[in-house]
């Protein structure tokens, strides 16, 4: 079993380092194949460690990575309940994506990268996923953000991609640098990285430290998360090739901030400082980033704003003390984000390559069936009543709910008002794709079958994702939270306050519908030219950090440069240089060749002799 | 070969002369260009061998000397030839004897007298092996300043535009730290030798020389002038970013990847052990000025526009890291230095190399000139960016087992150093992405060579990439080699 | 007792001066040489007198031998200045700057 | 004057005699290269004749010591001359000298100067000092072709005229103050109490002038450069090593005899010192020419081996000689060098002129460079031990700002030293090419070379010779 | 008397001595320095001297100065060359008076400290034979190396005086 359990992230990277170095070789549907194979195999190989995951879960250390002092890093994997149901969703995601992939380059010239990366990206999202220290799991963090750097900047003739990537490595490692001070702090006190080690001493720290440690690990989280106020990169993101869209910055990566709080959460949990701040960070981020989805004209940059969006919430519910509610909206939003971002990449290539939803219109007629399966995923979105957005966002908003105090009833208010938004915009993007007639010129391309197929398995697990963790109120058992052994996370509230919110819910997702169909039924370009760009632009954000941060960096960094370094230590040395040459021509200019001058010399020489002699004599 | 024959064989003094042979047999045949490449790197594969031979076959981790020599030289004061290996001189020479390797495989199509050239390098060999090796004062100090003539000549002579500036600041700046440390080791053996009417220079006798305070700072400090200016801490580090923007690629190699560790090496293996009170008081004034070279260099690397000088910056980066992990003064942050030493020393210098092959093939080092490598030269980029991401410290890759040992180190004893630090992992980010950006991604600036790599240029980067991932991935063996040493040098150092 | 021995001291240190001011001052080149034969010549007046003085003969003998260094000096002097006024024309030492810095 | 005297004095006898032969010889044949190596064998004969030959005396005529040192001297002193006959070979060639005074005058230069180093009282000092003077200012302005040449003469006559005038007060004040001029019983009659007596002074004065004018002290040093740039290449050689070498160690015993009321001589010479270092140190700095650049280094140095002087006793006067002899090489061998280079109506001394030479002529060129190296004091080559010597002397006697000046300035020195080889060796080729070298000079810059790179890895042998050769 | 005589005759030397060096032509120069040395010989001869006064009289008065009157005639050397072209003298010669005073005040102040200079100088006769016998005895070999120091002087006196040879063109081209 361990050996299955081994296999889970070696064989994406074995996959991933046959394509990287001898991708560009091989016969070119072998790469893909390879590629998705891999993950394939992968998925199978977690399928065959499944049973091996309840309880304490399987453990394997395959090597010492680290060792020094008392410092010891393993490469140990730990399959526990949390990491098999993640790795499960995670393979079985990037299964399918892959399989999309296949078809949606197929025509690149660079595929080789392309899988490569992709299956690298498999491997360290799965690093993360089973590491059984921190450091292991940094690595796994590092080298996501590295995939992802390399995916969005697939295209890297267009600067703006690379540009992009960049700045996605760049917000990211922001947080990275909060994850890295976290972890050196833990080492610090508790000797020690394993994470199981570090959770069951979680309880002797002091508060202070413990919430420090907690609000250094949300930042870490934040950034890999694209959370307030590091969200800024997961837009541009969308630069990259749409399977990356949909399997990083849709389903799998952009989640991981939220396992590694789960993965912590008996540290994090102990400070209540920090979990108020998870959960303020989750719900203004779930707002923030629905009000910027609301104005959006590129198809994935709404979508991206929706992610965000969503992971606020699984923020909110780790927040609010529910792991199981985050790892519910978790995987529910796996499904149908994953199921959103590929059929937004069929519309792309049905509309020609166009991305701006403005210029498209009417795509229900060039495919019926990507019409049925975006709609689901958009359904599930919006949180249509069962499906499975649904249930998971429903089960975190009345999580809040049942907290009851006012810090949460706001809470509450603020992701209801969310969830209305998201509703709004779901129901903007689909009358924007589908109602009245085609926007734009470009005539469809061909869809590759390879591309559709991954979809309704999508679709499906998306609609009746609500099953995993179905409320005792439909007569389900709460599945999820049984597994992940967090019976705790089962809501302890009155049947009617339950129908009410259910209640509340429908309400809030028809309210959107409503005024959606309204507004965007017909198409024209309505919004208000302030407010439009002030959501557009994501409330300004970029300009905000460009202004705060990026040019008074730039600024201090030419300053360090030419004052510094060129003005003062240079400066110095070649002045202390060319002081020396200075003098070395007024001693030279003593001789000036004339026999008196130097006759001179001698008796100033002899005066001084003679005088210092005297004054000796003197003495 | 058994365990007598390699204490009784002066297998050091092989390993430190074999280079200057393959200088003095390059000189002679220095009419034919091809027999002193094969010469060079013959000589060069030959002390890799050795070295190689020595590491797999001593019992590395056992603390003391694996092989210690000692003969007497100049009676007339005191002075002796005393060369000695522990684990970190084993693992920095194991480094020289690989980088040479590469410096010649990298200067294979050297055209401007190439004898010369090769001739010169070696002897940068024997220098760099021996300061690594030397236990005597002034041994150490006489190859300390043998670095300097080659190092000097490759920059001057085979460098860029601005490569007269570059080498006699290179010269004046190193010289200036080296001479400090002259006048202190004259001192110190003067001291010794009125304390116990034995006159010499052997460091471990120097050790027991009884200082007040003032002198042992004093003293502290004429090292220390000469080891910082070379490592280069801020802010003795000008002349670093002019002396590798000028120096040809395999000067930029050995300069980056050997000449460096140098000064740290003779930090850890001379100026602490022999005054470790005044080392003790330093520690803040040493972690202060490796951090603020840290993000000094970084932010400045940021703005270059030169792709050498910013991994030229890159380096003093770097280095500020592994200073800052000495600092700290424990096992495990002293670990992470060495280690960051190494694979400092195989990131950078893999850099250069492909630096080179870039300016091969595009004639340019201004980034504005370049962009879209990838395109013509998928191979080259792919191992640029490789390197580039091992550079800024992407775990799994060479730096950052050091970064991270290191800062694991520093946190512990002084944790607020630790967090600034870690602010550093972030700006090496900017730059190197910046350095990716202009150079291989974006619209494609047309080579004048559109060729990809050659197969030499696989015999390099190939050992040069899997190095790094494998001091990235599994650096154990070598921590395992430097534990014992370090531990003896953090108490004090060997007898 | 002629003098007491500063006084010799004095008048020979006042010739060497006047030797010296001669050297220093004067731009012909044969009045240089004139003043370094005044200065020799002080030289020999105090030697005389030491000689005197401490009623030894080595004094003496050295004035001889510095008579001899000098008329050897003053040959080799004399045939450079022919030798320079051949090629410079001139015996004003101002004209030989030629080399400088 | 007896049998034995004339033995005790034999290296001089060979000189000097065989000066006067090859004079009178080279009037009836002239074959200029033969009369020359005539010449150095009889430099060498003369050598071997010190180095082996023991004395019957240990003075002579109460004037000449016979000692080691004395016989070290004459050794070094002789190997030098006979080195710059070989060297000038091809130079006397080129610039028509007559070979029979040329090569006479050098070997009773080296009589002179042995002489000089083995005096043992004033009269020695002043004869043996005047003796290769004279013949110097001959050879300065030997090369008649040349302007320079003569004025060049023409400022070294003058000043070493004065000097004359100076030594010879200086010897008159103190035969003055204690009645002989042997310097056992002239520098003890010096001291009073400890020090010494203001006449004694005063004649330290002049005679501190006149050393500070032949060894070219800080501010006696003017007339240098303009008499090494104008002397044929060779005779600045000889300046710069021998003829500075030799006043110096003739200075050394002088100043160990005065003891320890040298107290105020010191204190002088200690100024003097910093002076000639830092005053020789940057006048270098700005130079493009190489002769006058090594002038002002020779200044420079002598300020190094001031310190060692003033320091004197057994640790000053090992690094002193040891100091000597590795600046002699390496000076001698630049030098040598520039005689290498000269063409037949100028010598190549300009910086602008000797542009990308490395490669053209790499053996001469290198050699250049490792005997500047060596003069920088950078290991391995013997300067370093040379300086090393220094510091450690001056160190050890608690001269700290001594020391620290020396290094300061051989730190600064470094900067002229490097010009001549990036000139050398990291420009680009100027129009100029040279004829290639003859044997001879091969052979003399090659064992220069051979020697400072010896003495910088394996100078045990030459220190404890030093050591050995002290009085 | 010898007293008197010492002051006559220091004083008649140095106001010789004195107008020689101010004078502008080199031939009255040389003939109030020939005054001087005369001077300058008696004063040998009263301090006990009498062979070393001869000498001066011979040597100095007579064969140097000679020397230099005839090179000043060959030369044709016109009398105040340095006037002519620059300017008065005296404004130049004010400074090195005042260095040479200072220096002239330092060395006596220094010498007439020391205690042996209020002794007197004795009556005291050195006869020629004394002389000859301390020559040629002890010093016989100074007198050996200054008579090669003659010789080599001659020499190079000639060597450098010469008139130049029509030189032959050095074997081959340099360049």
């Amino acid at each position: 079993m361990t050996l299955l359990l081994a296999l889970i992230p070696i064989l994406p990277l074995f996959g991933g380092l046959v394509n990287a170095c001898f991708g560009s070789r091989l016969p070119r549907p072998l790469s893909a194949l390879i590629a998705c194979g891999a993950v394939l195999g992968s998925f199978l190989a977690t399928l065959g460690c499944w049973p091996g995951a309840a309880g304490e879960g399987l453990k394997t250390t395959l090597f010492t990575w680290l060792q020094s002092g008392s410092f010891s890093a393993e490469v140990g994997l730990l399959f526990d309940p949390l990491a098999a149901i993640m790795a499960l969703m995670v393979t079985g995601v990037a299964s399918l994506i892959h399989l999309y992939a296949a078809g949606y380059m197929e025509d690149d010239s660079d595929q080789a990268r392309f899988f490569a990366l992709l299956n690298l990206f498999v491997f360290a999202m799965l690093t993360i996923v089973l590491a059984d220290n921190l450091l292991l799991m940094f690595l796994g963090w590092e080298g996501v953000g590295f995939c992802s750097y390399g995916l969005i900047g697939f295209w890297y003739r267009k600067t703006e991609n690379a540009v992009a990537g960049r700045k996605a490595f760049i917000v990211t490692r922001i947080g990275d640098l909060f994850f890295t001070v976290g972890l050196l702090w833990l080492f610090a006190r508790f000797g020690t990285i394993g994470i199981e080690a570090i959770n069951s001493r979680a309880a002797e720290l002091d508060p202070t430290t413990l919430t420090l440690i907690s609000l250094l690990l949300l930042g870490g989280a934040c950034g890999k998360s694209a959370q307030l106020p590091l969200m800024s990169w997961l837009p541009d993101a969308m630069a990259g090739p749409t399977p990356v869209s949909a399997l990083i910055h849709a389903a799998t990566m952009v989640t991981a901030g939220v396992y590694l709080l789960c993965r912590m959460f008996p540290l994090v949990s102990l400070s209540p400082l920090a979990m108020g701040v998870i959960a303020c960070v989750g719900v203004l981020t779930a707002f923030y980033a629905a009000t910027c989805a609301l104005a959006q004209r590129e198809i994935k940059r709404v979508l991206a704003y929706s992610t965000m969006s969503q992971v606020g919430y699984m923020f909110l519910a780790v927040g609010l003390d529910s792991v199981s509610a985050a790892m519910f909206h978790l995987l529910t939003h796996a499904f149908f984000k994953a199921l959103l971002f590929m059929g937004a990449g069929c519309l792309i290539q049905l509309a020609g390559h166009e991305n701006d939803i403005f210029q498209m219109g009417g795509m229900r007629r060039r495919s019926q069936t990507v019409f049925w399966l975006f709609l689901a995923g958009l359904l599930c979105l919006a949180g249509a009543p069962l499906t499975g957005g649904f249930f998971s966002k429903d089960l975190i908003l009345a999580t809040a709910f049942a907290k009851g105090d006012p810090f949460h009833l706001g809470i509450y208010g603020l992701g209801v008002l969310t969830a209305g938004i998201t509703s709004l915009y779901s129901f903007r993007l689909a009358y924007l794709l589908f109602a009245g007639d085609f926007r734009g010129e470009e005539l469809p391309h061909e869809l590759p079958k390879l591309m559709i197929w991954p979809l309704p398995l999508l679709a499906l697990l998306g609609l009746s994702g609500g099953l995993l963790n179905l409320p005792h109120l439909f007569g389900g058992r709460s599945w999820l939270s049984g597994w992940l052994e967090r019976e705790n996370d089962l809501l302890q509230i009155p049947l009617q306050s339950e129908y009410l919110l259910l209640g509340v819910a429908a309400a809030v997702f028809l309210l959107g519908w409503l005024v959606a169909h309204f507004r965007y039924r017909r198409f024209a370009e309505r919004e208000t030219e302030v407010c439009k760009q002030f959501f557009l632009t994501g409330w300004q954000c970029d300009a905000f950090f460009d202004r705060l941060l990026i040019r008074p960096f730039r600024k201090l960094c030419y300053f360090c440069w030419q004052g510094g370094d060129l003005g003062l230590i240079d400066g110095l040395v070649e002045g202390f240089a060319r002081a020396c040459l200075q003098w070395g021509h007024a001693i030279r200019f003593l001789a000036d060749g004339r026999i008196s001058r130097y006759l001179q010399g001698f008796a100033w020489g002899l005066l001084l002799i003679v005088g210092w002699f005297l004054l000796q004599a003197v003495r | 070969m058994t365990a007598e024959t390699s204490i009784t064989f002066p297998w050091l003094s092989l390993l430190l002369w074999l280079p200057l042979l393959g200088t003095l047999l390059c000189l002679l045949w220095r009419k034919s260009a091809a027999a002193c490449r094969y010469l060079a790197l013959g000589t060069t594969l030959l002390v890799l061998l050795v070295s190689v031979g020595l590491a797999v076959s001593l019992e590395t981790g056992a603390g003391g000397w694996l092989l210690f020599e000692d003969y007497r030289w100049i009676d007339a004061y005191g002075i002796r030839y005393t060369l000695g290996m522990d684990g970190i001189s084993l693992l920095l020479i194991l480094l020289t004897a690989f980088l040479q390797v590469i410096a010649v495989l990298i200067s294979w199509d050297m055209r401007k007298h190439p004898a010369l050239f090769f001739a010169l390098v070696l002897v940068l060999e024997t220098g760099i092996i021996g300061v690594f090796l030397a236990l005597d004062l002034v041994l150490f100090y006489l190859f300390w300043e043998l670095m300097l003539i080659p190092m000097f000549f490759l920059i001057g002579v085979w460098g860029h535009e601005r490569r007269v500036y570059a080498a006699v600041k290179f010269f004046l700046f190193t010289l200036s730290g080296s001479l400090l440390l002259l006048l202190a080791i004259i001192s110190l053996y003067l001291l010794h030798g009125e304390q116990t009417g034995v006159y010499t220079f052997a460091l471990a006798a120097l050790k027991q020389t009884e200082l007040n305070f003032t002198q042992e700072m004093i003293f502290y400090l004429c090292f220390m002038a000469a080891f910082v200016v070379k490592v280069p801490l801020f802010p003795f580090h000008t002349w670093l970013p002019d002396a590798h923007t000028e120096a040809p690629a395999a000067g930029s190699v050995d300069l980056a990847g050997l000449l460096l560790k140098t000064g740290v090496y003779g930090m850890i293996r001379f100026a602490f052990p022999l005054f470790p009170l005044a080392a003790e008081k330093s520690l803040p004034v040493l972690a202060a000025l490796a951090l603020i070279g840290l993000f000094y260099a970084a932010w400045i690397a940021y703005l270059q526009f030169d792709i050498k000088r910013i991994v030229a910056y890159s380096s003093v980066s770097h280095l500020g890291f592994v200073i800052l992990g000495l600092a700290a003064w424990n096992q495990t942050a002293w670990e992470g230095s060495v280690l960051l030493m190494i694979s400092h020393g195989v990131t950078t210098g893999a850099l250069f190399v492909m630096i080179a092959m870039i300016r091969q093939r595009t004639a340019t080092r201004e980034v504005d000139k370049l962009g879209g490598l990838w395109q013509s030269q998928p191979n080259l980029s792919a191992f640029f960016l490789l390197f580039c991401f091992a550079s800024l410290g992407l775990p799994g890759l060479a730096n950052f087992a050091g970064e991270i040992l290191i800062l694991i180190g520093v946190f512990s004893s002084q944790p607020l150093w630790g967090a600034i630090a870690v602010g550093g992992i972030l700006f090496a980010a900017a730059y190197m992405l910046r350095l990716l950006q202009e150079v291989i991604w974006g619209p494609c600036c047309e080579p004048f060579d559109k060729s990809d790599l050659c197969r030499r240029e696989w015999l390099i980067l190939i050992p040069l990439a899997l190095l790094v991932i494998w001091l990235g991935c599994y650096p154990q063996p070598a921590l395992d080699v430097m534990r014992a040493p370090i531990q003896l040098l953090l108490q004090g150092g060997m007898p | 007792m002629i003098v007491p021995l500063e006084h010799v001291l004095i008048l020979s240190t006042i010739l060497f001066l006047l030797g010296l001011v001669c050297v220093l001052v004067r731009r012909n080149l044969i009045m240089i040489l004139i003043g370094i034969e005044i200065m020799l010549n002080a030289v020999g007046l105090l030697l005389v007198g030491a000689s005197a003085f401490w009623q030894q003969i080595d004094g003496q003998v050295m004035v001889i031998f510095l008579m001899a260094m000098t008329s050897a000096e003053v040959s080799i002097s004399l045939a450079m200045v022919v030798y320079l006024n051949r090629r410079k024309g001139t015996v004003d030492v101002r004209a030989f700057d030629e080399m400088r810095g | 004057m007896n049998l034995l005297e004339l033995q005790s004095l034999l290296p001089q006898l060979i000189l000097a005699l065989g000066a006067t032969a090859v004079l009178m010889g080279g009037a009836w044949l002239e074959n200029r290269r033969f009369w020359l190596l005539c010449g150095m064998l009889l430099a060498l004969v003369a050598a071997l004749c010190a180095a082996l030959y023991e004395p019957p005396l240990l003075e002579v005529a109460g004037m000449y010591s016979t000692s080691l040192y004395a016989r070290f001297c004459t050794v070094v002193w002789s190997l030098t001359i006979a080195a710059t006959l070989l060297i000038s070979c091809r130079y006397a060639d080129l610039h028509c000298f007559g070979g029979g005074e040329y090569a006479a005058l050098l070997l009773f230069a080296a009589a002179g100067m042995s002489l000089l180093s083995a005096a043992s009282s004033f009269v020695g000092l002043f004869i043996g000092l005047e003796a290769f003077t004279l013949v110097l200012y001959i050879l300065i302005a030997f090369n008649r072709t040349d302007n320079r040449g003569a004025e060049a003469g023409l400022k070294y006559l003058v000043f070493g005229a004065v000097a004359t005038g100076f030594l010879a007060f200086g010897i008159a004040l103190i035969y003055t103050a204690t009645g002989s001029f042997h310097f056992a019983e002239a520098l003890a009659g010096l001291q009073l109490d400890g020090g010494l007596r203001p006449l004694g002074l005063a004649g330290w004065a002049m005679l501190l002038v006149a050393i500070g004018f032949k060894i070219s002290l800080v501010p006696f040093h003017l007339w240098t450069p303009d008499v090494y740039q104008g002397a044929p290449a060779p005779i600045s050689g000889v300046m710069a090593t021998a003829a500075k070498g030799a006043v110096l160690t003739a200075f050394l015993p002088l100043l160990a005899g005065l003891g320890d009321a040298a107290g105020e001589i010191k204190s002088v010479l200690w100024l003097l010192a910093i002076l000639t270092m830092l005053g020789g140190t940057f006048a270098a700095l700005p130079q493009t020419n190489l002769k006058r650049m090594l002038a002002y280094s020779s200044v420079a140095h002598m300020g190094y081996m001031l310190v060692a002087l003033l320091i004197g006793g057994e640790v000053g006067g090992q690094a002193l000689l040891f100091y000597l002899v590795v600046y002699s090489l390496a000076t001698f061998g630049a030098f040598g060098v520039i005689t290498s280079w000269a063409l037949a109506d100028e010598e190549i001394q300009e910086y602008a002129e000797i542009r990308g030479l490395g490669y053209l002529h790499p053996r001469r060129s290198s050699a250049l460079a490792a005997f500047l190296f060596s003069l920088a004091g950078i290991p391995p080559l013997a300067g370093f031990f040379g300086k090393f010597g220094i510091f450690h002397a001056a160190l050890r006697s608690g001269y700290t700002e001594l020391a620290v000046i020396g290094v300061l300035t051989s730190l600064i020195s470094l900067y002229y030293y490097l010009r001549p080889i990036i000139v050398l060796f990291m420009q680009d080729r100027s129009a100029y090419q040279l004829r290639s070298g003859c044997r001879e000079e091969f052979i003399l810059l090659g064992s220069c070379f051979a020697a400072i790179l010896l003495f910088g890895v394996y100078p045990g042998p030459l220190l404890e010779l030093v050591a050995l050769v002290l009085p | 008397m010898a007293t008197w005589m010492f002051y006559i005759l220091g004083a008649i030397t140095v106001v010789a001595t004195l107008l020689a060096i101010t004078q502008r032509n080199p031939v009255h120069a040389v003939i109030y320095l020939v005054n001087s040395f005369f001077a300058l010989a008696l004063l040998f001869f009263l301090l006990g001297a009498p062979l070393v006064a001869a000498w001066e009289v011979i040597i100095y008065a007579g064969a140097i100065m000679v020397l230099f009157l005839f090179i000043i005639m060959m030369l044709e050397i016109a009398p105040g060359v340095e006037a002519d072209r620059y300017g008065p003298n005296w404004l130049q010669w004010l400074p090195i008076l005042l260095l040479a005073a200072a220096l002239g005040i330092c060395t006596l102040l220094l010498t007439g400290l020391d205690p042996v200079g209020s002794n007197g100088v004795p009556h005291w006769y050195a006869s020629p034979r004394d002389f000859g016998y301390a020559l040629f005895k002890e010093y016989a070999l100074a007198i050996e190396v200054v008579s090669f120091q003659l010789l080599f002087a001659a020499v190079g006196a000639f060597y450098v005086g010469r008139p130049e040879r029509k030189s032959k063109s050095p074997a081959g081209g340099d360049r």
